[in-house]
């Protein structure tokens, strides 16, 4: 579908939010919690926060959650019923203000749960969220987008895509059928002139490496254990990265509550030992540096080659949220420009 | 700051340790400061002490892929100091494992190569919690229970349960911790609300008697949950009940696994 | 709130209060039927975390009883468990669950009457307290 | 597949348990729905994700054959809190299946062919399948050899099937124990299955022969060489790998070795294709 350009007003916004609202919709948007700014429910625009460069957390709990029920099952005297999701029941979601690098993300999300197969309840809670992204008139020096294929205006991944170009008035793209039908539930939405562009209220994210040079240089570097152990040596071996990682989805299945309960899948993060350790004891991956290096040859590595997409879109959260500063973008670099 | 560069050089120059774990500069306003392993007299340049160089580096003490680089000195800040002596109580460090460079806010540099010297320096130490450490406790001790209930609930929910609490801490050290002990399965695995509570309350008790209140648990914790507090309280009723503080000896028992008869027992029936 | 009838679990120790407690029944007391006994074999083995399984799994009251100090069998557990108790309580109060729902006694092997009072009282103080709910609920919250 | 997809298993009746040695068990499982039976279909090598309900899901290869239709067997090691589960059933209960997953053995390729089948321990269960497989289609291949090893007499698994080959004139059975591990009427060999393997190997023609190797990768380690030094080229030599797996159908992303999925461009690898993949596993 061709991209349509019009013009909306905060006011109309602030209209839009309560016509979702009437009809039922949940509004993740970015919002100040304590100290932090990230996506929670709100209900008005007034709570919603745009100064941010970025929330700490990523948008994808809105299809794939921490923790979601799978299907649920009681075991009693030598029956056993299952009972699956009702997927008509989850919920249509509006994701508001969320970051073009957080729009092209979700693209990254549906190539790991459907490259070979579909996975249902991500595809069912992926066809009920519709993405308001904002493009960013700022950025900082963990972000690098411009290097991960995508940008301060990026498109890929928006139904309607924002950029305010003048105070409390927004250049709105509407990219998507979704967006379509969104932009046809506002009232007063302008036809934009020809003269308005989004690149001058736009962020200047200057590329940081050459993206082209990060696959070939991993797979040389695969057996360097040296470099691999000098890069992670401040790793602390959590998972504070791949949770707020908007492209990350490795997931856990764990039943809970005896006979009668629910199996569920949540998150997991290859950092942790546990990850990959077999029941014998045997671990194929037994050090940080190990762990490390996999997660970089699994995003930038074995993601284009198996699913045809990178499994990072520079929007530079795991570095802000690494409690050491094992910055991704400065490892990037160092594999970037290793000598072969 | 040149103090603890030369400091630095001399120590791998005469090959008196194999690595410096101190402080450099960090990649951005998030992080001003970062730990660095300096294994050449050359890098030393790179070492830094000021204001923002927070994290407790006793934690590399016991990771492996940084114990295998040899013998260490340690930039310690009075914490990681404590740290230091509480690992050593535990049998996770022994003397001259490490010599600590004691650093304060004023530059001082202290090169302190046994346990003993660390103790002395500890000694002089204010170890209390600060006025207002001590008022912003008060400030929820004082609450009704029900509103710390609630507070807590709120703080709790928004646990990942990504153990960057864990991994931060030096004294949780852990080859296999609780949460992955599944035989039976203590803690729940996913970051729902039961399973946050009582990942938290697993993590306090078990560092009860033991946490030197260095707070890189809270730092650390991506989404802003002030561990700090629950660690602050559980040592201040150790300190309360059993007068022990801990990290301020190489040779101590540890508070949770030992007694004294006259222990207070008003709440016992 | 009349009608509620609290469950209560009640971890004691082998030799002092599990047999205090057969003690009860043999001089044939009446005391609440409301609580559920586990044994174990000594206090220093009742982990906070079996308490914390309890309310999870719908205790509304909790016991924890052993020998009295000085008086025990394996002469220093029950002082372990005291130390334990003081820190838990503490941390428990701070996260605003109500200590009162977690009653810690001695109760020897000849305490029967001791035995039959503290479950009635214990009974007692939490069917005022009523359900607790607000630790049961937790459990599935958190699910989406 | 779209049932195995969406994480739902399919329901199974322990229709039978055999005890292998004191910590390993087979199991039968039968369809409770006689209807998803009938459409179910698996190739010898495939995988599948076992549940206890309210325990969790552990991963093991089907240990029958399909030739063998109405049933699945899997045959496993009590060992974390699923298998401690699964351990404690008794015939009748209810567990959960998913699958099949993954490749499979290329038994069709191997018509015509001499098979040679190594194993160490508990990795005869992925075995058994193909073994078995090929034995119910006896006329396609040529000479059948296996050689089974385990720590000592008690650790060797399907006995009354190894006893059975053992009589067979159409098989070459050499079963051994670890030096230590014999007991006194143990008629067997003795010594490691790479030693055993090299001491038997003039009776082994590696011409027209495929050989399949399961076993702990120190087995496995130990086996390449001698394999290589009787003329195997590494496209004949399969073997199948096992990694921690949540989800089995590449989504989880937990089992991989380097970019490959074990849960589906394996189990299955050849010896050519693991020398290109890194020790992962």
């Amino acid at each position: 579908m061709e991209t349509e350009k019009k013009l909306i007003g905060r006011g109309e916004l602030e209209k839009l939010f309560s016509h979702w609202r009437s009809k039922g919709k949940r509004i993740l948007a970015p919002k100040k919690i304590g100290a932090k700014i990230d996506f929670a429910a709100v209900t008005t625009l007034e709570e919603v926060c745009l100064d941010q460069v970025q929330t700490v957390q990523s948008a994808k709990t809105a299809v794939f959650p921490r923790v979601e029920e799978l299907f649920s099952f009681k075991n009693k005297d030598g029956r056993v019923e299952i009972r699956e999701r009702d997927q008509g029941a989850l919920p249509e979601t509006v994701i508001f203000g969320l970051r073009p690098c957080d729009d092209a993300a979700f693209a990254v999300l549906k190539a790991i749960f459907n490259w070979d197969s579909q996975d249902p309840l991500f595809s069912a809670r992926m066809e009920k969220v519709a993405v308001i992204g904002v493009s960013c008139p700022r950025a900082d020096e963990y972000c690098f987008c411009t290097s991960a294929g995508g940008g301060p205006g990026g498109t890929t991944g928006s139904d309607i895509l924002l950029t305010e170009i003048a105070p409390g008035e927004y250049l709105a793209e509407i990219i998507s059928e979704k967006g379509r039908v969104l932009a046809g539930e506002a009232a007063g939405l302008k036809p934009c002139p020809a003269s308005v562009s989004k690149e001058a209220h736009l962020a200047k994210v200057e590329p940081v490496f050459a993206l082209e040079r990060v696959a070939p240089a991993l797979a040389r570097l695969f057996d360097d254990n040296a470099f691999w152990v000098e890069q992670s040596l401040r790793c602390l071996g959590c998972g504070a990265c791949a949770y707020v990682c908007p492209a990350c989805a490795c997931f856990d299945i764990q039943d809970e509550g005896g006979g009668s309960g629910q199996r569920l899948r949540c998150w997991d993060s290859c950092g942790f030992g546990l990850f990959t350790l077999h029941t014998s004891g045997h671990n194929p991956r037994p050090v940080q540096s190990q762990r490390w290096r996999q997660r970089l040859m699994h995003k930038f590595s074995y993601m284009p080659e198996r699913q045809q997409v990178l499994g990072c879109v520079g929007c530079g959260r795991c570095s802000r949220a690494c409690p050491v500063d094992m910055n991704i973008l400065e490892h990037l670099r160092s594999v970037a420009e290793a000598k072969p | 700051m040149e103090t603890l560069r030369n400091k630095a050089r001399e120590l791998l120059a005469s090959k008196t340790v194999q690595m410096v774990i101190g402080y450099g500069r960090g990649s951005g306003e998030a992080a001003p400061a970062r730990a660095v392993f300096i294994r050449a007299a050359a890098e030393a340049e790179s070492l830094i002490f000021d204001a923002s160089c927070q994290q407790n580096l006793a934690v590399y003490l016991m990771k492996p892929e940084v114990r295998q680089l040899g013998k260490a000195a340690l930039v310690a800040t009075p914490s990681a100091l404590r740290t230091i002596l509480q690992l050593a109580a535990e049998n996770q460090v022994k003397d001259h494992d490490l010599l600590a460079l004691a650093v304060d806010a004023q530059g001082e540099v202290t090169p302190l190569a046994t346990l003993q010297t660390i103790e002395a320096h500890v000694a002089a130490l204010d170890c209390n919690l600060s006025a207002g450490e001590k008022t912003e406790l008060q400030k929820y001790v004082a609450l009704d229970p029900e509103q710390r209930r609630q507070f807590w609930q709120e703080e709790f929910a928004r646990c990942l349960k990504c153990y960057a609490c864990r991994g931060a801490c030096p004294l949780c050290y852990c080859s296999r911790c609780t949460v992955e002990c599944n035989q039976p399965q203590w803690i729940p695995v996913p970051a729902h609300d039961l399973g946050n509570l009582e990942w938290n309350v697993m993590r306090a008790m078990h560092l009860a008697g033991r946490c030197v209140n260095c707070g890189d648990c809270s730092r650390a914790c991506p989404v802003g949950i002030p561990l700090y507090l629950l660690n602050q309280r559980l040592l201040s009723e150790v300190l309360a009940n059993f007068n022990f503080r801990s990290g301020m000896a190489a040779k101590a028992d540890n508070a949770m696994s030992t007694f004294k008869p006259d222990d207070p027992e008003d709440f016992i029936r | 709130m009349s009608d509620f009838e609290p469950k209560i679990v009640a971890f004691v120790c082998n030799w002092c209060t599990y047999a205090g407690a057969d003690l009860t029944g043999t001089n044939r007391m009446k005391y609440s039927p409301r609580v559920t006994i586990i044994r174990f074999p000594c206090t220093g083995r009742i982990d906070f975390m079996l308490l914390l399984k309890a309310f999870a799994n719908g205790a509304d009251g909790i016991i924890v009883s052993g020998c009295h100090p000085n008086d025990y069998h394996y002469s220093s557990g029950n002082f372990h468990a005291r130390r334990r108790w003081i820190v838990f309580r503490g941390l428990l109060d701070f996260l605003g669950i109500d200590v009162r729902r977690v009653q810690f006694s001695w109760v020897s092997a000849a305490e029967g009457a001791k035995w039959a009072q503290l479950v009635d009282a214990t009974a007692e103080q939490i069917r005022q307290l009523g359900p607790f709910s607000g630790y049961h609920k937790l459990r599935g919250a958190g699910v989406e | 597949m779209s049932m195995a997809d969406s994480f739902k298993p399919y329901l199974m009746k322990i229709e039978q348990i055999s005890d292998e040695t004191p910590d390993v068990k087979t199991m039968r499982l039968v369809f409770s729905d006689e209807r998803e039976g009938k459409n179910f279909s698996f190739r010898t090598g495939q995988f599948g994700e076992y549940s206890v309900f309210g325990e969790g899901e552990c991963t093991f290869c089907i240990a029958s054959p399909p030739t063998r239709q109405g049933y699945i067997e899997c045959t496993f090691r009590k060992a974390g809190r699923v298998t401690s589960a699964l351990s404690g059933l008794e015939p009748g209960e209810i567990i959960g299946f998913r699958g099949p997953y993954g490749n499979i053995f290329p038994i069709s390729d191997w018509e015509g062919k001499n098979l040679l089948f190594i194993a160490g321990g508990i990795a005869l269960p992925p075995m058994r399948s193909v073994i078995w497989n090929v034995l119910d289609l006896r006329e396609r291949y040529g000479n059948i050899t296996i050689v089974y090893g385990a720590r000592t007499v008690a650790d060797l698994v399907y006995k009354r099937e190894l006893a059975e080959w053992a009589g067979r004139s159409d098989v070459k059975l050499i079963s051994t124990v670890d030096p230590g591990g014999e007991t006194p009427d143990w008629k067997g060999e003795i010594g490691f299955v790479p030693t055993v393997l090299g001491r038997a190997a003039p009776a082994i023609a590696s011409r027209d022969t495929v050989a399949v190797v399961c076993g702990p990768p120190v087995m496995i380690k130990f086996t390449f060489p001698v394999l290589t030094k009787l003329g195997f080229k590494p496209e004949n030599i399969f073997t199948t790998l096992e990694n921690r797996m949540k989800c089995g159908v590449g989504k989880c992303g937990r089992c991989n070795v380097g970019k490959y999925f074990v849960c589906k461009d394996g189990p299955v690898f050849t010896f050519a294709q693991l020398k290109d993949m890194p020790q992962e596993y």
